[in-house]
């Protein structure tokens, strides 16, 4: 094995009261291009954050070329030669390409104050062309398609390392793969195949396994924010790598399956033929009471879509969409709600809460019609209304007039949980209801779920895991590439194994 | 204000001998104006302190952005402050505000005299503490400074107008005027008539786009005197002044050099030392017991008050008097000397 | 997208689907990206074929002419709108410069002859009340809207108490010269919006500081994340736009050769309409210099064109406001993720 | 250390409370005569239409949005009603408030319908504001008859040494306060302001939202117009040119956040409240006109630096 560029000993990271990170030893080797995978929200995003600059670690330390290595920020990180491209873009869409690449470092193309921006073009060229991109660095990042913009990311973050560090610089890849395609993909190894044989150090992370496999070396699997386990690429396979990632075999305990309802014949919810232009084609389905409809598929492969359509957030381009036996078309979430939809959004800051309101309107904002005396809202009602979900999914708060911003991540999300459970939809959509909701919190959410159906709502799951859809779900459709791929049903006694589901995913 | 008052007590012996038990340095008088940017209202301001100075009564300005609402705050905070020791010399904000200025003032039992304006069916007479009513003959005035333009031009061909904010009551007045005058010359053509708001700036675009326009053009109707310079700057860039003729109103310092160079065919000097000066006598008069107010002619506190055309005949002197002393000399005890005329002469 | 096209891609795979939409997204961008430019084409046919003067050579200095000082303000207030801010002072501060610049040339009132380095002087007095402004709105995080509204009453104060009531007249050779000569026919004035106008736009798009203007107003976090320094950026853009309003001042006393407080009045929202006209954003991050000007060209030759049309004052400022509303429901783009405030 | 950080964000809650009394204790000491009973019931009249204006405005702020004719539509609604009382008397006021509630609606669906920016919006309505006021009343105010006067006298006139006119004050911030309160329409109006998508998906009607806060708001303006020509006894075509500024100004004084999202009808009172009795106080004191700008700009940074607290770290405000 080559030398040793990068290591951390002990690493972790807390929020708060909340370790999300803890005991992390990994060694990265010039040449090597290590696989991360974990389940969502297990702490690889926060541990490349750390490395890169944009957060400290709370414990253990980092070693860069043998020396202690400390960064304080992005900048002050690719200075030193380690760079990442973020699982966000962070590219700033109004600028060109070249710009962006040499946003904060324009000073060695002034003189006088004035950039030649023809001479950073060429560079920028240049700099294109080291990952293949023939594309014109003039143009505004705006106009150029996602795939185009991650490898524009990728040749940003090199031109900064390879300039202070080349060949022995670091280079973190934060789910890169999610938005290209196969053709892209295949270009992104070679790319990858490069720094590396330049010397440099990788750390490439994945939900797709078998990327992992075909550009790894070395693989570290993530769970809970522990490190649970390390091996040679060339000891794996797809099943070895499933079994390491899920880690904990699937208890029935967990997803409360003892409580799993079979579902009534009464349909809530029916969806015919419908269709999202460019998103997704030809979805049909039927959602009974106290049912659990699971929606699996990978990212971009239009389970979201289709939920979006179903709460009037985008408009369907074909296709029926019937709420007890009525066809239905939503031009807004409002009616959507007022008709019996109501989703938990996926992105909890940007969707889900009202910051800078308190706990108790974040709560009870969709169901202000039932908490009314005399024609007002009462007070009372509702501060007693959040005290009753405060204490039913143990929201750690100083009270109900606190304001939701102040709460962690996982509380958050058990308020916007509670919101969409108090407002009193049959039909309710959970997109990805448990993110960064800690494991004990989890299985409150689950208990939740339970005692819902039971009561007779229709509940369809997009899980934050695989595991956790299946866990759930009486009934489970797979999506890929916008298309049904499949479906299963998921009795408490013969639930599908994630083999099986995943074979339709991909 | 504390300074000048001392000193203004101390000249007031020599001028103005106050009555027994009277002590005028405890009366405030409030010269209420629009704003100080402007050069006719900083007049009115001089003039009122002038006269405040002769009978040694403490002088304030209030201004109010030409705003009704603020005039009013104004002058009942004024009014809250010294109570019945303030008396006011008002420019009304407009006319409409004339009654709430005369029926606050007398309910407070303050003396006023009000300026310019006057709400029809409003006398002095039905309000004991409005004193006098001083005006100027908006529309004499207008039809001269017409007349002498279309004069000035032989007395055909193509005018335009600029007039001055809409909603504003001596532009309509000027306005109404103008088209008076023009009723006696039949062979002048208004080409376009705009409102520049009293604007220089907007007057000096307008006057760009009618150069343009109208070649034919022989002279530009103002309404104010700035409103002219920025025609007479339109028509400097294009060398045309001088050859179109313009017209203004008010005497400003700026418009009576204009006279002077012979860019400005006419403006009447609006004389704010006359009018505020002797609209302050009145309600300072009358604060001191010295004036009885229900003594006087109805019909003679209606007034008009003295005015001058100017002309390149009289510019140089009108310059002297107002604008290099900044006082003309006036004696403002002498109450009669500002009528011209009396509004309602039946 | 029409529906034979719809129909024909209906059998795509969703993927290629995609991609005709995102094609699709794209040229309905650039045709946004153009319309200013179609408007000002239109907005001059219609100049030319309903008024025989509309290009006549006077008419176009006219055009040009009282185009200058809108254009040399909207130089700075495009980077203040790019930021996402509002400044208010504007017309406080070119009124506070027109009346200071009066008071130190030749004039009638004072015996002051500082000539070209008066001049100078107001600009570089706009340029520190500009970075003021900046200073409290990102140290003491007030609103722009709130600080640049009491700055411009400031500096309206500050302008009176200089010439204290009488309006200074300026009796400086220089102002006469400049207000009135002309190179090649185009008038002075104009020369030197234009000259301001071209080296805001060189800083705009050929310095560093220019394109982290562009970033902070897209996306002020991810800008913050490349190490741009925010609040220096800010401050020096609000300093800049107290540099072109005194200037804009400077230019607006020379044109009328007097100083008084309300040089500045009724100024800046008419520039605020041209910047949005030339397809800026009052939420920041769109827009350029180059458009700036393009709006500032169309709102001017509208306005030349209603007053040439004989158009009244008052039914104009309808006329453009209901313009305003149809152009900017055009270029805004509307997806249903659009947030608008 | 934490109890130290609680007591300090207490106070800036309180602030605009503190800054109201410090105003008057300030006048008061150096003019006694500010707390006389002549000045403070004028207080009361200059005030209540302001207060009208601003606490209907601050709904538009909590949204998030900007109203800039506010003040032209007060302009507006003062000619139509001082025009036209004589014909209508006191009935004058309902349809004030009809016709203030159709010109909000206007702009609300403009804003929510077709997605401009209410900056825009509004830019460009108050010239259609304006435009109605001058194109009624072409020659500036026009007085209510004078043998009308009497009639509409009793606004002004005074019920226990209060003027009525203030009571009309009183129950208008009553009323708009259940509504912020009390009202499912109010409360997400905060909601909106706060983070406008995240409202929309918990599935509220955001387009409604922002339509009834621009309904409210221009139902109170016409009121404020309405109680405008009454206190002045004329229709007067240019009263609110300076008071969209006031009114935003008394806005940003109460803390409420230009951003959106919180603030309070009392508190938008309160400041209210606070710049009328600054600028009352200046005007008793008999302060140099040519000062009275500068000062009061100095005033309103100073004090709407310490009413805001936006003072977070991470706040990005524009
Ligand atoms: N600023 C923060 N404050 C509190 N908790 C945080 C913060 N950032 C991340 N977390 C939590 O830390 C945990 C790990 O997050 P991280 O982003 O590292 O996950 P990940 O493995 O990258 O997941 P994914 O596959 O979804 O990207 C999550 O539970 C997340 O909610
Ligand atoms: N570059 C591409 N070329 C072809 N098809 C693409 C491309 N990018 C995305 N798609 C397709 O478009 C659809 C939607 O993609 P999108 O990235 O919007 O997914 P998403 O569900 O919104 O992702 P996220 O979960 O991150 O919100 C997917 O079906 C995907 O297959
Ligand atoms: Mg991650
Ligand atoms: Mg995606």
């Amino acid at each position: 094995m080559n030398e040793v560029l990068f290591e951390t000993k002990g690493v972790g990271k807390t929020y708060g009261s909340n370790t999300v990170l803890h005991d992390i030893d990994m060694q990265i080797h010039s040449g090597e291009v290590i696989g991360l995978i974990g389940e969502n929200g297990a702490g690889k995003s926060t541990l490349m954050k750390m490395i890169s600059g944009v957060d400290t670690p709370s414990m253990g330390e980092m070693f860069y070329m043998g020396k202690p290595y400390v960064a304080t920020s992005i900048i002050n990180a690719n200075h030193q030669g380690i760079g990442m491209v973020f699982q966000e873009q962070s590219l700033v869409a109004n600028l060109t390409i070249s710009q962006n690449i040499y946003l904060g470092r324009e000073k060695k193309y002034s003189k006088a104050g004035l950039v030649n921006w023809a001479k950073m073009n060429k560079d920028a060229k240049k700099a294109l062309e080291r990952v293949d991109l023939s594309v014109d660095p003039g143009k505004k990042v705006r106009d150029i398609d996602m795939a185009t913009r991650e490898m524009v990311e990728i040749a940003k973050v090199l031109d900064v390392v390879t300039e202070v560090a080349d060949g022995h610089a670091i280079i973190l890849l934060d789910e890169p793969t999610t938005v290209l395609s196969d053709d892209e993909i295949q270009q992104m190894y070679v790319q990858i195949q490069k720094m590396k044989e330049a010397g440099n150090g990788i750390v490439f992370i994945s939900h797709h396994l078998d990327e992992i496999l075909a550009i790894t070396d070395t693989i570290y699997v993530f769970k809970d924010g522990e490190e649970t386990a390390v091996f040679p690429t060339a000891e794996a396979n797809l099943d070895v790598l499933y079994e390491k990632m899920v880690g904990r075999s699937t208890t029935g305990e967990f997803y409360v399956e003892n409580k799993q309802t079979v579902h009534s014949d009464k349909i809530a919810l029916e969806v015919e033929d419908l269709s999202l232009f460019g998103t997704f084609n030809h979805v049909s389905f039927k959602l009974h009471e106290g049912e659990v409809l699971g929606l699996a598929g990978l990212d971009g492969s239009g389970t979201e879509e289709v939920c979006a359509c179903l709460v009037g957030q985008a408009a369907p381009t074909a296709g029926k969409i019937f709420v007890d036996g009525q066809e239905m078309k939503f031009t807004n979430s409002y009616q959507a709600r007022r008709n019996g939809i109501l989703s938990v959004p996926k992105d909890r800051r940007d969707e889900g809460m009202i910051g800078i309101l308190s706990i108790e309107d974040n709560i009870t904002i969709s169901s202000w019609e039932h908490l009314k005396s005399n024609g007002l809202l009462s007070g009372k009602k509702i501060r007693s209304t959040a005290e009753k979900w405060i204490k039913e999914a143990a929201i750690k708060c100083t009270g109900p007039k606190a304001r939701i911003a102040q709460l962690s991540g996982g509380n958050a999300q058990k308020v916007i949980f509670a919101r969409a459970l108090e407002s009193n939809c049959k039909v309710l959509i959970l997109n990805h209801p448990t993110r960064g909701v800690d494991v004990g919190a989890k299985q409150e959410i689950y208990r939740l779920v339970r005692e819902m159906t039971e009561a007779g709502h229709a509940i369809i799951v997009i899980g934050d895991t695989l595991d956790e859809c299946l866990g759930l779900a009486s009934n489970v459709i797979i999506f890929r590439d916008g298309l049904i791929s499949g479906s299963f049903d998921c009795p408490v006694s013969g639930k599908p194994s994630q083999q099986e589901v995943v074979h339709f995913m991909m | 204000a504390e300074e000048t008052t001392e000193v203004a007590a101390a000249e007031a012996v020599a001028g103005f001998e106050a009555p027994e038990g009277v002590d005028p340095s405890e009366y405030h008088l409030a010269i209420c104006i629009h704003s100080m940017d402007n050069e006719y209202w900083a007049q009115e301001a001089a003039g009122a302190k002038l006269a405040a100075e002769y009978y040694g009564v403490n002088c304030d300005v209030l201004t109010c952005d030409s705003d009704d609402n603020k005039q009013m705050q104004g002058i009942k905070d004024y009014i809250a402050q010294y109570g019945d020791k303030a008396c006011f010399v008002v420019d009304p904000s407009s006319t409409a505000n004339t009654v709430n200025i005369a029926e606050t003032c007398d309910e407070a039992g303050v003396y006023v005299s009000i300026l310019a304006h006057r709400a029809e069916g409003l006398y002095p007479a039905d309000y004991p503490h409005f004193v006098a009513s001083l005006m100027l003959d908006d529309m004499a005035i207008g039809k001269a400074t017409a007349t002498a333009l279309f004069e000035s031009i032989g007395g055909a061909g193509q005018v335009a107008e600029l007039q001055g904010l809409l909603g504003d009551d001596s532009a309509t007045n000027r306005h109404a005027a103008f088209e008076a005058a023009l009723a006696d010359y039949p062979d002048i053509e208004v080409v376009d008539s705009q409102t520049a708001s009293w604007s220089q700036s907007d007057a000096m675009t307008l006057t760009e786009n009618w150069i343009v326009n109208y070649p034919e053009l022989k002279g530009i109707f103002s309404a104010n005197d700035t409103m002219a310079l920025g025609a007479i700057e339109a028509l400097k860039n294009a060398g045309k002044n001088g050859e179109i003729k313009v017209s203004g109103c008010d005497g400003i310092e700026a418009a009576l050099n204009a006279v002077k160079d012979g860019d400005l065919v006419i403006t009447n000097a609006n004389d704010g030392f006359c009018i505020a000066g002797y609209g302050a006598s009145y309600a300072i008069q009358a604060a001191l017991g010295v004036l009885d107010p229900e003594t006087i002619d109805p019909a003679e506190r209606l007034i008009f008050c003295k005015t001058t055309l100017v002309t390149a005949d009289n510019a140089d002197e009108i310059i002297g008097n107002f604008i290099e002393t900044q006082n003309p000399g006036y004696d403002y005890s002498d109450l009669g000397y500002c009528v011209d005329a009396y509004q309602e002469a039946e | 997208m029409n529906n034979k096209r719809r129909g024909l891609l209906e059998t795509l795979t969703v993927g290629q689907q995609f991609v005709a939409r995102a094609e699709d997204n794209a040229r309905m961008d650039k045709i946004r990206r153009y319309a200013p430019l179609i408007l000002l084409v239109i907005m001059t046919a219609i100049g030319g074929i309903s008024q025989k003067n509309f290009f006549s050579w006077a008419n176009i200095v006219n055009i040009m002419f009282q185009m200058s000082i809108p254009l040399v303000i909207s130089v700075g207030l495009s980077y203040v709108l790019l930021l996402g801010s509002i400044d208010l002072s504007i017309e406080g501060n070119m009124g506070f410069a027109g009346s200071l610049v009066a008071f130190l040339v030749i004039n009638n009132s004072n015996s002051n002859n500082f000539g070209i380095f008066g001049i100078i002087v107001v600009i570089l007095i706009g340029v520190a009340v500009g970075a003021l402004v900046g200073f409290l709105h990102t140290k003491a995080k007030i609103a722009s809207f709130i600080v640049t509204y009491a700055m411009g009453c400031i500096m309206t104060g500050a302008a009176i108490l200089i010439y204290r009531g009488t309006p200074i007249q300026v009796k400086d050779p220089m102002f006469v010269t400049i207000s009135q000569g002309r190179l090649f026919g185009i008038p002075y004035i104009t020369l030197i919006s234009f000259a301001v106008f071209i080296i805001g736009a060189i800083i705009m798009n050929y310095t560093a500081f220019g394109r982290a203007v562009f970033a902070i107003g897209d996306n002020e976090a991810a800008a913050a994340s490349t190490g741009i320094n925010i609040t220096r950026t800010k401050i020096k853009v609000f300093a800049l736009c107290g540099c072109t309003a005194a200037i804009a001042g400077v230019l607006q006393c020379m044109r009328l050769k007097l100083g008084q407080s309300d040089l500045g009045l009724n100024q800046m929202f008419p520039v605020v309409t041209a910047i949005v006209l030339g397809g800026g954003s009052v939420s920041g991050g769109k827009g350029g210099a180059l458009q700036s000007f393009v709006g500032v060209l169309i709102y001017t030759e509208l306005a030349n064109w209603l007053t040439l049309m004989g158009v009244d004052t008052n039914v104009k400022k309808v006329i453009q406001g209901i313009i305003i509303i149809i152009a900017v429901t055009l270029t805004v783009e509307h997806n249903r993720k659009t947030v608008v405030k | 250390m934490k109890s130290k950080k609680f007591s300090l964000s207490d106070l800036s809650q309180y602030m605009v409370i503190i800054s109201v009394v410090l105003v008057f204790l300030v006048f008061t000491v150096l003019n006694p005569s500010f707390v006389s009973a002549y000045s403070l019931q004028n207080l009361m009249v200059e005030i209540s239409p302001l207060i009208l204006l601003a606490c209907g405005l601050s709904f538009i702020i909590f949204t998030g949005g900007i109203d800039l004719g506010a003040g032209a539509m007060v302009s507006a609604t003062c000619v139509i009603s001082g025009l036209y009382v004589s014909q209508f008397g006191n009935g004058i006021i309902p349809i004030m408030l009809v016709i203030g509630a159709v010109l909000g609606l206007l702009n609300g669906c403009i804003v929510a319908k077709l997605k401009i920016p209410s900056f825009i919006v509004t830019l460009c309505t108050q010239n259609l504001w304006a435009f109605i006021a001058l194109t009624l009343c072409p020659n500036g105010s026009v007085a209510v008859d004078l043998s009308f006067r009497k009639e509409i006298g009793w606004m002004t006139s005074k019920l226990a040494g209060i003027p009525i006119i203030f009571f009309f004050a009183l129950v208008s911030i009553a009323v708009l306060f259940i509504f912020q309160q009390y009202t499912s329409s109010g409360r997400a109006i905060f909601a909106v302001g706060a983070n406008i998508r995240a409202t929309r998906l918990a599935g509220i009607d955001t387009d409604k939202v922002q339509i009834m806060a621009f309904v409210v708001s221009g139902a109170c303006s016409a009121l404020a117009g309405a109680l405008y020509a009454y206190k002045q006894k004329s229709a007067v075509p240019t009263i609110g040119d300076a008071l969209t500024l006031s009114a935003i100004a008394s806005i940003a004084l109460g803390g409420t956040s230009m951003a959106g999202g919180r603030g309070s009808v009392l508190r938008t009172a309160i400041g209210v409240v606070t710049i009328t009795a600054i600028t009352s106080g200046l005007n008793m004191m008999g302060i140099d006109p040519l000062w009275k700008n500068i000062i009061i700009g100095v005033i309103l940074i100073v004090a709407v630096y310490l009413n805001s607290d936006t003072k977070g770290r991470d706040i990005i405000v524009k």
